[in-house]
């Protein structure tokens, strides 16, 4: 731990922080383990879908101002990423920032570096915002392959159509009788934020639609 | 007024049954009535009927701007039941329920009125409680109503799937076995023939345009077809445009007017013989006697006076249908249609005198007026023959929504009507 | 069933993504003490209805979550605008094409 | 059985694929391309079912979705029988099994039909309102006897084996129809690059053009139409689809294709595809070419089998190569209708005459009649068919020029089969669904699409455009305009030309006269599948049932599955002229959805089954399971409701978990609970506003419990919020209440106090939450943690504290819900299960039990906690509840609920108020819902006091325990009321205090 999150951790202050991981070996477990365990090896030699589980990543809501440049300045120097525009998401690496709300963003990131973002943004940061750490209660699913389309036109009213949602892309919105943060990571590749209680079903309902373009569960390689 | 039976339609069928009577007139409406009464659905003839045979009132005009029963009476789906929560409102339309029994032959119009009983099912711990409460509350009110368990309510649908692996299983229900439907057609028509068989002036395509008023107080209406037509007394009970008709006389009720949706199946063989209604899972079921399933649920959330709602509703309303009942998925929808319903915060109507002396309001009867008509109508014909309403419309003044005295039905309302 | 342009997201959207929420531009008294009953009571049910332009509330529910207003015929069911909270509709009444 | 209508060739089917079906019965053979109606032609089969009210013969009439008569049961197994199927618009498939949907024993012999000749006359339109009221109990016995004559097809008995599902679009052009005119209207909006849909309710697309035999650019109309389908299937922005009924037109351009994707392949869909599918679409624009529907002429037993539309026999000659049957009369009002006659004759059969009601006509149709050596009687009109099971005979008589009257004398023309046409009907269906009313003309003699606001174009037939010429023309310059408006700017495609003979002014005539008066002519029927005739609906007026829809509704005109699309116009000329006023004045004609019946399956989706409503599970449910827990359905959450050992009942096992939990310690997933993260500089004033109770002063690192209201003062959730940081706050809510209450913070935020600066976000996930209460739960808490200072006087009661428990990071709140001493652990849900596991290894030596919903519920009963939603109702304020403490009057800000609660009716004395309630009898445990009544012997109604709204027996206390609302309770203390119970019981009660453990609080600050 930094010595900046020490302090932080430490004395009570504005706001709670806390480095929310294990320190020693404590095994975590996705919302999606009971189906991703149990998963065999690809069933089909040139599927139309893929769907897998991309599990215990950093998610991190951050609230703030978009018209305050400070606050854009702020985010770009934590994150590395200028605060994208509505419906859109900058991503480099392992990190992805997406736009939620007018006020409202998604950072995405690897799984160990939930408290490091949030004490870099905070440090980055000040006015009127906020960092919310919800990594365990979300997770992501990717849906790939030339079917994958379909699959989500089964699933949500938006328009996913090539020339309505290209590649970087990204919109909140109904997926069957739940909801999904869904990006356009590539052509044949999108990318669900799907809420942790509702991911079982989620899970269920695109292996189910997905039925008739032989799936393939599991990550490709 | 001409008598109808079995012998009647055969003494018509020797002369080809050219020689029917009308079963109402159409008058040229006079210059002045005793009472107005404004909306010529199934209520505002019910009102008239019982003003005329109650209260001898019978120089009473009724005036639709459509055609008689052609608002929510032609729309609903057709359910009559009297098992409501707080005691206000299980009074109210257990007095309906009362008058449906042997309102067919008071009227010698068949209605219909068939007791085929009615379900309210429960899928949670909660709808269990709700349903209890509700039962012991309509028995101690003299309703006739019991709680059943899962297996009771197997028994009497057996083509109901209530099975423990379902998504929410039916843990039990409420039934009313005195409950039922009824021809909503002919509840109108009935009530109008005999109205009218009584000197009632039944006025169709006569659209209010304005309430006239006389310092502060009603006088008469001005129509668009026939000019001022001038009354006593006006009672206005015109469901899906009691705000408009407020606006005219200058207030704002407690009311948002709704889309509610229904449809019907293609006529099947009968098969299922009684009404089933889930709040939870949210849809309701019965057969009418052509064979069709007739089909409802929920209201749309937005205010709209289209006759139209949102697709999804009808969706959702069927995905429950076929949870309840998998063995109707490959029966098919014939035609889907919208009602407007005034709806109240506490999902009780209004029967109510208003700011303006001599106008009367009943309205607000949100998804559950058909049920109501003739409790409706004796109620208000009561209120606008004394000028006052009597015991069982004063809980139902609209100035409760000024002092907090809600009945709140909500519970027992919900989707269920 | 709707389609709607949410003024936050720049789009139109599914109805099955908002909630509708009733007559817009209705503020609450600022000293509900001194309120009467009736007008608490207004404050609380009594509204317009009127049957053609509405204004009206819709939260984007399954979305950006903002609440914002539109103008819609609730006769024909025709959205005319969206409008985000704070500001003042346009369109207050139908012009004689939209009469229907 | 031989195929002795078919034709040896020509028409689209093909020869080499016979296949067998059966009907009634009977095995029949047919070809692939057939539909089940024109394999019925082809065997010559003419009585297909009985009509519902007469019980008449009936034959097919139509060859599409028109058709009223031939409606059939489908399906080989129980679990894949479908009703009411429309012959015309099912194709053959091998093996197809199909039924009658009337008449019985027998379609030949008919003793219903015997009864309906009989009391046919017995039976007006609305007898049933005129009869069976006497004696009143008598309806329920009549009822059943007219139940047993109700509806068509049956319900399937098993659950369907098939599957449906959705699909959402977005496009810029939607066609309905692929005839002529929406052919050119796809090319031309395809050419332009727009996303475009062309949906058609038929197998094949090409419309009318695969009816006939024209020619288009002096080729076959089919090969255009083969060339047209060839480049648009070329084009990546066109969606064909075919067998594909738009059968719903909603608002905002959206719109329902129901796809029947393996209806034509067999009796069930095979495996991994749905049955059907319903396409949701959202057009930029769309393109109406839904054509015309042809009139029949309304004549005396018109409803005979051989009695058909002219331009249904040209079909099945055309595209199916069936004659239904050998010799022809044809009445029409109009040229078209010639084509018929002269198709008849090409494939060889009889023309015995043309039935022409116009007296002076001339023209190119006349000539070629001529030519042919057809036969024209013109100023004469078939008044009545004759025959039994079939047209025998066709009675031709005068009529005078403005076809009311008829005129001179009669002749009988031997014929088999009667065709007639009386003009054609634009589809104007889906322009009615939004509620524009569609308007009648004159020189089209049917009604047009009317005003409407959607962005929609028609073209066509549909448009009163009924020359081939025109429609293609039209579509391509439609289909233009489309693309342009939607924001593709297009050219009118080139379409070949059709030279179609001119055609001379059709007549308006819709009911054909008879020397006798319609009540005493032979029954002219006007819809056949509700048995709605001429002299019904003149005596409908008579009876003053004026408006079209009193006529309707009187009638039942129009109510059939067919809804009445043959029937409605011919229905209003004939009311219209009984009420001597104009079509238009007598009123319009209103379609709803759905344009062709939809399988309630299609509409559901896959929402259905396992997919009916999420489950929402918490990080440990499979624990959960693994444990045997009983589950409880709490908003869409699975929550264990108890957790039986093996043999015991409920009733043991909650006795079990309450007495470990009171005696040593028990464990809750309290995962479910809503959990609100409130950041921001103001989050404490707005908790101030939001909440009934005092906020100002919580110290960082304290917990409080608050009450919130809506405006009309009644208590709708309640929770704890700990204080996090002086900017910082989690809210807790109710499971069921948490989306609401977010949603509610964020209404008034957005709408009242934007100038706040706070965020609320929703942690509830995020965090999996486990309760340990019991007087063992530090001793227990302490194993699994090093960092937590635990000594009560550091860790107090409505503290929280940060550590490790279990190694995992976790936020403790020292709360309780049940009275216990009492940690809520909060860890990441990723580690949940981890820490819930360790939580056992450890607790084992405490016996360390998991409870469920139940006993949590008993447990804080025994304390006299409330949970909103079950003690509450929507209709209770805080002092009713006598939570006054949670109430803090003098904060400066008006929080929402507190004018509401001082309103008139909410003051008033003897308002229902939450107490407990103890049975006299110990054992007694009254059940929830139970009503209180002062004096049990009170008639009907009984003045009620109010209802028990939590109740149970507790094992801790050795009795029955419960809370209830009662008028004025808190002034009752000690009284006894009486609970008459539905079993006939009445429990006598006393009213006490709702605290019936520790009223001290000692138990949790220890």
């Amino acid at each position: 731990m930094s010595e900046a999150v020490k302090e932080a951790v430490a004395e009570p202050a504005l706001v709670a922080i806390m480095e929310q991981l294990p320190k020693t070996e404590v095994p975590a477990r996705s919302p999606l383990a009971h189906h991703t365990e149990v998963l065999s090896r690809p069933t089909h030699e040139n599927p139309g879908v893929r769907l897998w589980e991309n599990a215990l990543r950093t998610h991190l809501a951050l609230r703030g101002d978009a018209g305050s440049a400070d606050f854009a300045r702020g985010v770009e120097a934590a994150t590395g990423l200028a605060l994208p525009e509505r419906l859109q998401c900058h991503q480099s690496g392992e990190w992805a920032l997406s736009w939620v709300a007018p006020d409202e963003w998604l950072l995405t990131g690897p799984g160990d570096q939930a408290l490091a973002m949030e004490m870099s943004l905070r440090e980055e940061l000040d006015g009127h915002y906020a960092v919310i750490n919800l990594s365990g209660g979300q997770t992501m699913l990717r849906l790939s392959g030339p079917k994958a389309r379909l699959v989500l036109m089964k699933s949500c009213p938006y328009d996913v159509h090539d020339r309505h949602f290209p590649v970087g892309k990204v919109v909140t919105t109904v997926l069957a009788k739940s909801q999904a943060t869904i990006r356009r990571v590539g052509e044949e590749d999108w990318e669900l934020v799907v809420r942790r209680s509702f991911a079982d079903y989620v899970w269920r309902w695109l292996v189910d639609a997905s039925q008739e373009y032989r799936l393939s569960l599991g990550h490709p390689e | 007024m001409q008598k109808y039976s079995g012998f009647g339609l055969l003494r018509h069928a020797l002369t080809y049954h050219e020689n029917w009577q009308r079963v109402w007139r159409n008058p040229k409406p006079k210059k002045k009535y005793d009472v107005i009464i404004v909306g010529g659905g199934g209520h505002g003839l019910a009102t008239a009927y019982y003003l005329a045979k109650v209260h001898n009132i019978t120089n009473v005009a009724v005036v639709e701007k459509g055609y008689l029963g052609g608002g929510n009476t032609a729309r609903n789906t057709t359910i009559v039941r009297s098992n409501y929560l707080w005691d206000e409102a299980a009074l109210l339309y257990e007095h309906a329920m009362k008058l449906w029994e042997g309102l067919s032959q008071e009227l010698n119009y068949n209605l219909m009125f068939s007791q085929r009983g009615v379900l309210n099912l429960g899928h949670t711990l909660q709808d269990m409680r709700d349903i209890h409460r509700r039962v012991s509350a309509n028995r101690l009110n003299g309703i006739d109503s019991e709680a059943l368990d899962t297996q009771g309510v197997q028994e009497i649908v057996p083509i109901m799937d209530c099975s423990a692996n379902r998504r929410y299983p039916v843990l039990g229900a409420s039934w009313q076995p005195r409950a039922g439907v009824a021809r909503h057609d002919a509840v109108a028509w009935g009530f109008a023939r005999a109205a009218d068989a009584m000197g009632v002036d039944l006025i169709q395509q006569c659209e209010v345009a304005d309430i006239l008023t006389e310092d502060g107080a009603a006088i008469g209406v001005e129509t668009k077809q026939h000019g001022a037509i001038y009354g006593d007394r006006i009672g206005c009970v015109v469901a899906g445009n009691s705000g408009v008709l407020a606006k005219m006389a200058g207030f704002q009720l407690p009311i948002e007017s709704h889309p509610l949706q229904a449809l019907v199946s293609e006529p099947i063989r009968p098969i299922l013989d009684t009404v089933v209604m889930s709040n939870h899972v949210h849809g309701y079921i019965s057969q009418s006697d052509k064979g069709d399933l007739v089909i409802g649920a929920g209201i749309d959330g937005y205010n709209g006076y289209g006759q139209r709602g949102s697709y999804p509703t009808v969706e959702h309303t069927l995905q429950a249908i076929v949870e309840m009942f998998p063995i109707f998925s490959r029966v098919r929808m014939n035609r889907q249609w919208g009602g407007i319903v005034d709806t109240c915060p506490d999902a009780c109507p209004i029967i109510s005198d208003t700011p303006v002396e001599n106008l009367f309001f009943n309205c607000g009867w949100g998804t559950g007026g058909f049920k109501a008509t003739p409790g409706s109508g004796h109620v208000f014909a009561n209120t606008l023959a004394t000028g006052r309403p009597n015991e069982l419309a004063k809980p139902f003044s609209m100035f409760r929504f000024h002092n907090g005295a809600l009945i709140d039905e909500h519970g027992a309302a919900g989707v269920a009507h | 069933m709707f389609y709607i342009f949410c003024p936050y997201c720049d789009e139109h959207r599914e109805e099955e993504e908002f909630h509708p929420k009733g007559q817009a531009h209705l503020s609450r008294p600022a000293d509900p003490d001194a309120c009467t009953d009736e007008e608490w009571g207004n404050f609380i049910y009594f509204r317009d209805n009127p049957r053609g332009i509405h204004h009206e509330i819709w939260v984007h529910a399954i979305g950006c979550r903002k609440f914002f207003n539109v103008t819609r015929d609730t006769q024909s069911y025709e959205i005319l605008e969206s409008y985000r909270m704070g500001s003042a509709p346009r369109i207050t009444q139908l012009t004689d094409k939209q009469q229907s | 059985m031989t195929q002795f209508n078919r034709l040896d060739n020509g028409g689209r089917i093909d020869r080499s694929k016979l296949l067998s079906f059966e009907f009634n019965g009977q095995r029949y053979k047919g070809f692939a391309g057939d539909t089940l109606a024109s394999a019925l032609l082809a065997n010559g089969v003419d009585v297909i079912g009985r009509s519902f009210k007469y019980s008449r013969p009936r034959g097919i009439v139509a060859a599409s979705a028109e058709e009223p008569n031939a409606v059939f049961q489908l399906g080989a197994t129980e679990a894949t029988q479908v009703p009411n199927v429309r012959a015309t618009q099912q194709e053959l498939f091998d093996g197809l099994v199909s039924q009658p949907t009337s008449g019985w024993p027998s379609l030949s012999f008919d003793f219903m039909g015997v009864f309906g000749t009989l009391l046919g006359r017995m039976l007006p339109p609305g007898f049933y309102y005129k009869t069976f009221m006497f004696p009143q109990a008598a309806w329920d016995t009549y009822e059943k006897y007219i139940r047993k004559a109700a509806g068509l097809g049956r319900s399937p008995r098993e659950p369907d084996v098939d599957t449906y599902d959705h699909l959402n679009h977005h496009t810029d052009v939607l066609i309905v129809g692929a005839g002529p005119s929406g052919l050119s209207a796809a090319l031309s909006a395809a050419r332009a690059g727009a996303r475009v849909i062309l949906a058609d309710e038929q197998a094949e697309m090409g419309g009318s053009l695969l009816d006939s035999n024209d020619r288009l650019d002096d080729k076959p109309a089919a090969e255009w139409v083969k060339a047209t389908l060839e480049e648009l299937a070329r084009y990546d922005n066109v969606l064909l689809l075919p067998r594909a009924t738009v059968n719903g037109y909603h608002d905002h351009n959206f719109l329902t294709i129901h796809e029947r994707r393996t209806d034509h392949r067999g009796d069930r869909a095979p495996a991994n595809l749905s049955r059907q599918r319903l396409h949701r679409v959202r057009a930029k624009w769309v393109v109406l070419a839904t054509g015309a529907h042809e009139r029949p002429l309304v004549y005396g037993n018109n409803d005979l089998p051989g009695c058909m539309l002219a331009s249904a026999v040209s079909t099945y000659i055309n595209r199916y190569a069936v004659v239904p049957g050998s010799r022809l009369v044809l009445m029409t009002t109009n040229d078209n209708a010639y084509r018929t006659a002269f198709d008849w004759q090409d494939a060889g059969r009889e023309v015995v005459a043309i039935v022409d009601t116009r007296a002076y006509v001339t023209g190119a149709w006349q000539e070629e009649a001529e030519r042919r050596g057809i036969k024209v009687l013109k100023g004469k009109a078939v008044i009545e068919a004759r025959g039994g099971q079939r047209v025998t005979g066709a009675l031709v008589t005068g009529l005078t020029t403005d076809g009311n009257k008829v005129a001179g004398d009669s002749q009988l023309l031997r014929c088999d089969t009667l065709a007639s046409s009386g003009g054609w009907s634009p589809v104007v269906h889906l322009s009615c669904h939004t509620g524009s009313r569609p308007v009648w003309d004159d020189d089209v003699i049917g009604f047009l699409p009317g005003k409407t606001v959607q962005r929609q174009l028609v073209a066509g037939a549909v448009n009163g455009r009924f020359a081939l010429d025109d429609c293609l023309t039209d579509g391509a310059s439609i289909g233009a305009e489309a693309a342009t408006n939607a924001g593709f700017p297009a050219e009118p495609a080139i379409v070949p030309s059709a030279r179609t003979r001119p055609e001379t002014r059709a007549m308006a005539l819709f009911c054909i006269p008879h020397h006798k008066r319609n009540s005493r002519a032979p029954k002219q029927f006007v819809d056949f599948q509700t048995d709605v005739t001429a002299a019904a609906i003149e005596l409908a007026t008579r009876e003053g049932f004026e408006s079209i829809e009193h006529i309707k509704r009187y009638t039942a005109m129009g109510f059939g599955t067919d809804q009445g699309k043959l029937g409605n116009i011919n229905g209003m000329a004939v009311a219209a002229k009984s009420l001597n006023q104009t079509i238009p004045q007598t009123g319009t004609t209103i379609f709803r959805p759905n344009y062709t019946p939809v399988t309630f399956g299609a509409i559901a989706g896959r929402h259905c089954n396992d997919l009916f409503d999420p489950m929402r599970y918490s990080a440990m449910h499979e624990w959960h399971v693994k444990h045997g827990a009983k589950f409880e359905d709490v908003g869409q959450w699975k929550r264990p409701w108890y957790f039986p050992k093996p043999g015991e009942t409920m009733q043991q096992a909650l006795d079990r978990e309450c007495l470990a939990t009171r005696e040593s310690v028990g464990v809750l997933d309290a995962s479910t609970l809503g959990k609100i993260d409130i950041q921001g500089k103001d989050a404490r004033e707005f908790l101030g506003r939001a909440y009934t109770n005092a906020w100002a002063k919580l110290p960082v690192g304290k917990c409080r419990y608050g009450l919130m209201c809506k405006e009309d003062g009644m208590v709708f959730d309640d929770g704890v919020t700990s204080c996090m940081g002086e900017n910082h706050f989690v809210m807790t809510t109710t499971t069921g209440g948490a989306a609401g209450v977010l949603e509610w913070l964020e209404l008034y935020h957005q709408t009242e106090w934007p100038e706040l600066e706070v965020y609320f976000n929703t942690v509830t996930d995020h965090w999996a939450t486990m309760t340990i209460a019991g007087p063992n739960a530090r001793k227990l808490l302490a194993e699994l943690t090093d960092d937590i200072d635990l000594d009560k006087d550091n860790f107090k009661f409505m503290d929280w504290r940060q550590g490790t428990v279990a190694g995992v990071p976790a936020r403790v709140f020292r709360i309780s819900f049940t009275g216990e001493l009492s940690y809520e652990i909060n860890v990441q849900a990723n580690y949940g299960l981890h820490v819930w596991e360790k939580l056992f290894e450890h607790g084992a030596k405490y016996n360390l039990t998991p409870y469920g919903t139940e006993t949590m519920h008993i447990l804080r009963a025994e304390k006299g906690f409330i949970i909103s939603g079950q003690d509450t109702d929507g209709s209770v304020h805080p002092y009713d509840l006598g939570m006054s403490w949670a109430v803090k009057e003098d904060k400066p800000f008006s929080f929402i609920g507190k004018r509401g609660m001082k309103r008139e009716d909410c003051v008033r004395e003897n308002r229902k108020q939450l107490v407990g309630i103890k049975t006299k009898d110990p054992s007694i445990v009254l059940p929830e819902g139970a009503q209180a009544v002062d004096d049990p012997n009170h008639p009907v109604p009984v003045p009620m006091l109010g209802h028990i709204t939590s109740s149970y027996y507790s094992a801790c206390l050795g009795r029955s325990i419960a809370m209830g609302v009662i008028k004025g309770g808190h002034n009752r203390m000690g009284d006894t009321v009486h609970y008459p119970l539905t079993d006939g019981r009445v429990v006598e009660a006393e009213i006490c205090s709702t605290i019936f453990l520790d009223p001290k609080g000692e138990r949790q600050n220890v």
